[in-house]
């Protein structure tokens, strides 16, 4: 069952200022309205997992890592790797995320991510089958909120997105006659390869006003979010409407311009961060 | 969309520009709608988009039992969204999955906007959604057949919500997607609202669009919510009028 | 934990008539004490099923769909189809239903269903191998209660029922190499091979009256049941005892007596709505 | 019965008319009965069918902890049956089966009927049934169990309630039935009653019979419950004794 | 989640009555602090179970059995047998337990008891492969407390270590062709290897005092625990302290010298338990 | 140590008496603390011995949700320790394992001794330990992790308390033993303490020792978390310095 949420509440003064502050085009960190804040990203950040980043954004903190193990493929793919994205908000992140298996918004936010990597065909699965049919790649992303300072799609979008940047796919040893496959998690053969970056841009609505990257307290006065995902060549990959409130059509042009002109920074940030580790791969972090 | 489209990938539109089921772009599946199908339920409803087949059950304003649950200044909406396990190809399991959970909360959010709930604080709306067939936009069915279940529960709305999905396949964008267009097409847009007051209460894209590809898809979504909107009017008008009698 | 369930509360007025009209061996809907309700039963219901039928039992409304899938036999039974019986009591039927998984009284439901087509060997499992030893047909079959006005067993079996006498075997291909059976959903090798006809009678005391086929007040006043599954020949293929209340030995000889009486109209009501499909397939729908 | 019945099927019953067990048709295995096994416990008893073993704890009447569990007119009987993971021959997993789920149901509408409930409104009485070997009729054994420990709980009733299952295992009814009885007869029907009342609570047939053997097997079930009563009286009465030395 | 729990209320005047009576030696029972209650050991007490034995340790009464089952072995010791240990400490037992699934004492129990085989290799583990690589025997070990008097480690180690003493492996078929192995439960192949007998000694600290086997009101008083696992040679073979109170270097220095003292004793009635048994399989009890 | 000792066991001492990593038997890894990492906790703090990196987050004193699970003469402490998914080599589900549910009890009651809950009566305070990377000590680094998170959170302790892993590997009593000295060592002995008031709250042994080797490796542990617990101090005291400018 989805229930109607409780919404955090937010003092009567702190909401008057920071709606009053939109009105006149301002943040209260004074940030203009389709602003970002200041973005840290630390790839291969965690020394066991095949890749992995860790993304401040503000004072949201996420952490994204990539395990590869060998699996079976779906029937209908069967010479294709298998990408499974969970997402979890740990009850360390925020006094309002309680202990257990992800809740819907977490798995919206995994499924969210999953689709906007899955639809414009951003990890070449078709060159991660190992005995084709049979044996090919299982690629588990797993996401952590860490501290939530409002934003956490576009945050674990970005950690998502930089961990498959630096990934690293582990040797393997293929026994000819059982068919078995080993790991040799201590070497590796090459990176995850990427045909194309994409990101997210969460546009929400507060009062009548469109901002992007809202801290926890802007984000509990949001009434609408729409979370758009954006590829490299500018095109629209996905889209998720979400909130209590509706949009115009005049608010949806609105946002997805708003997520053009904002998506080149955010995937400039991440081939920046996954620079390094694809230089020394020698493969090029220019996408495919 | 994706995987599958890589093999075997069916013409989806012909060369008379007609679609695997002879519609043209901009047609909708024959639509069937029925609300009070339920004695025991407050308001119920059986929406048909061609075969798919959705059936919306409304229990409310009535008392939460666990009395946290509710919110003082107004009605808390609980919706679940799910699908029979034969109502698909293969069989679906009936323990929740991570799609049904995810529908759930768009559905509720497609329907909240509309719903007067500052008029019941302390009280829940339950909404009960089951796909009996799938064959494509069962979401979208399933927030049409909803908007009748609450209408016909008695519950005060703004206005009603109605959905329908529009999608890219062959490069051609066209209105009601159906299942074998959802597997084999470039995208899939599932799109609600409360036409009479022009808000858009849910959106969501599978695949990839241009800019431009987005917006003429969003009109057509809207066109053809509206003419499935004046369906529904004219479904409970009936009602109303036979009850008038 | 089974648990004393919290009877629902029926008006003391209504109840009151209920009990009076039942001394003079009438209904409050003018039934007498041993006839059912009116019986719909509309085969084929489901498209995407290989077998489904709608029954509406007054205002008692339920589904019961079978979907077929290949799968391995059970270790003792090699050669042989397996039957899986589900059923769901779902939350919009009843406001008393609550959203989860079955309750005791749905997993009972189920239970009794399955023992009563599995002890009279109600479908021929053995023709339903596929590769003897490794591959056969498993057959789902998932009941859900859609509109609950009494009497859920009966209507239940009676949905059952139909809709296995109106199950198409899907058509296959089978990998003489590696064994994969691929399933071809479109066409159809024919219908499910069933043998013989089954029912349920379900007989509820209220007061010291038996009637069958209660609507929801009669059944909340009813203290036992005792539902009795009956062969197309007239045999007692399983039992069940339920309720607060215990049952004499008249009692049970004389709802055993019931349920004889009033199997064969169920029997052909599930004939007549599977007719036209047994028909098309070129088989006779007088069971085996 | 069933699936397992087309297969090396053993002889059930020889050419003396006696079964793979060597007893006649209408004799109960070797039964035992103890109470007072546990410390703890308000009430236990163990109760042996041959090598069918059923412990029986009950604790109550006693507060519900969930206030709104509760009836305000009379006790709420709780009550599970599960089989320990080495008590058949496969091992069982730990997790409830829906046979015990069910069974757990049939065993306590068994014991409804007998305990005068409206004696403790508002609170709980909790009956655990453990099945430490099971060898047939472990569902009988454990009402037999829990009407004792009932018993040695202080727990006022209208009757004990005793259970036995019957069986028709080639052709011949037969009281008691074994496990192997059970897998390869041709029907299996547990029966439990008050006999000093004449009241039959739990009755329950897997299998096929005609109505006439029906009859027969139901009056073999009752004559069976009578001599497992006499037995369960005779266990309460030495311990009442001993207590009143 | 781990949470404070609530303790047991001992009536103030009992648990004067027990201070006291620590403070002159002595225990309420008659018995020194560091003597054991009367053990009673019953072996092959389950039929259906390869192995099996029943405690009563004072008032506490717990039951260990052994199923045998065919599976696979663990891809880093793919030629050894496999050890499962389940605890479910069953709501007769007190009225302080709850059905459902083992909470976290039931879960440390089972892993002590797990530790304390694993560690000093008690099972011959390297004996158990049916066909290398492929199958071996899984091995339950399921502990069930039946009745809660105190001292629940101890028992249930002494039942486990008693009832693996006393497990028959069952003879088996393997098909030579297909690699699919049969288990004959009727017929048996010998005794489970056993290379050590081991046992644990519970030390409880009441106020300042240590003492063992302490009944359910003396360990409702204690405020912290070391299970010391001790082998038949005088070996620790496993530690964990538990509590919501401290122990001092010193306590734990006494707390070993009580365990290495009391050991032998138990070794020698689990030894005398198994002597039948294992005689007559003509494998001498001595251990290895 | 266990089933993987018996095969390709690498050496763990080498001739000149160092191990695997280089370090002297009674050496710790490197080790780095820090304090206030996270901004919406009320305490937290990510502790580092070598590869093994642990995150710890305090809430608390805060009002338990279901009032019935406080204590009325003391706050209630809950602790969850689990390990990311992937920090360690093979995937970890994320259900739950039995490990991590018996160590969030070991360490709970690692830190019962030294928190003074009878300050806050009818609260909770939340302890949650998440591992980021895993390479062996995750349980001692969480003890020592959560303490600092307490401290930062403000909630008054008796002492710090914090942990470390002695074993013997090749036969030598270590400190701070890695993953590797964990998989092929023959015995792994965490401990926890607080050092200024010598009271140990948390001792457990995997692995076979004698009682004098069990007596040189608890004083060697002890050794080890004095100095750990030097650390503790100094960070709090910066923290402290930096707050008081």
């Amino acid at each position: 069952m989805s229930v109607t949420p409780e919404l955090p509440i937010i003092p009567k003064l702190k909401a008057n200022a920071i709606l009053n502050l939109l009105a006149r085009g301002q943040r209260i960190d004074k940030r203009r309205l389709d602003e970002y804040r200041e973005i840290t990203i630390k790839t291969g950040y965690v020394p066991n997992a095949e890749g992995s980043a860790y993304v401040k954004l503000g004072n949201t903190q996420v952490l994204a890592g990539v395990k590869l193990e060998v699996g079976q493929p779906y029937a209908d793919a069967p010479n294709e790797g298998v990408l499974i994205v969970n997402a979890e908000f740990i009850p360390a992140a925020s006094p309002s995320f309680e202990p257990g298996p992800p809740d819907e918004n977490a798995i919206e936010l995994a499924r969210i991510i999953d689709r906007s990597l899955r639809e414009p065909r951003v990890i070449e699965t078709n060159k991660l089958a190992i005995i084709p049919g049979k044996k090919v790649w299982i690629i588990w992303l797993d996401i952590y909120v860490l501290d939530h300072d409002g934003n956490l799609i576009d945050a674990c979008m970005l950690a998502s997105m930089t961990a498959l940047m630096s990934t690293r796919i582990p040797a393997i040893d293929v026994n000819k006659e059982t068919g078995e496959v080993t790991i040799k998690r201590e070497e590796t053969q090459g990176l995850l390869p990427i045909s194309r970056l994409v990101t997210t841009v969460s546009v929400y609505k507060i009062g009548n006003y469109l901002v992007v990257d809202p801290n926890q307290e802007e984000e509990a006065l949001s009434s609408a979010r729409l979370s758009i995902t954006v590829t490299e060549e500018g095109l629209i990959a996905g889209l998720q409407k979400a909130g209590l409130d509706h949009l115009t059509e005049t608010e949806i042009e609105k946002a997805i311009e708003l997520a053009l002109n904002n998506a080149p920074k955010l995937i400039t940030a991440i081939r920046e961060a996954a620079k390094d580790i694809r230089a020394k791969e020698g493969i090029n972090s220019e996408g495919g | 969309m994706g995987v599958a489209a890589e093999k075997e990938k069916p013409k989806l539109i012909d060369e008379k520009g007609l679609r695997v089921d002879g519609r043209r772009p901009d047609e909708l599946r024959p639509i069937d709608m029925e609300v009070g199908v339920l004695k025991n339920a407050d308001g119920s409803a059986l929406v048909k988009y061609g075969n798919t087949w959705v059936l919306a059950a409304v229990y409310g304003p009535r008392e939460a039992v666990p009395k946290h649950m509710t919110l003082p200044d107004r009605a808390v909406l609980r919706c679940r969204y799910r699908m029979l396990s034969f109502s698909t190809h293969e069989r679906k399991s009936p323990a929740p999955s991570r799609r049904e959970i995810e529908l759930s909360k768009v559905i509720r959010e497609a329907l909240e906007p509309a719903v007067l709930t500052e008029l019941y604080p302390r009280t829940t709306i339950d909404i009960f959604i089951e796909v009996l067939n799938a064959h494509g936009g069962t979401r979208t069915a399933g927030v049409t057949a909803a908007a009748l279940a609450l209408a016909d529960a008695g519950i005060p709305m703004r206005d009603l919500v109605a959905g329908v999905a529009v999608g890219k396949v062959d490069g051609i964008i066209v209105l009601d997607i159906n299942e074998n267009e959802d597997m084999y097409g470039e995208a899939d847009m599932p799109v609600a609202a409360m036409p009479g007051l022009g808000r858009i209460t849910l959106l969501q894209l599978n695949g990839v669009l241009t800019p431009e590809e987005f917006r003429v898809a969003l009109k057509l979504a809207l066109q053809g919510i509206k003419r499935i909107y004046d369906m529904q009017k004219e479904v409970l008008r009936h009602k109303y009028a036979v009850v008038e009698e």
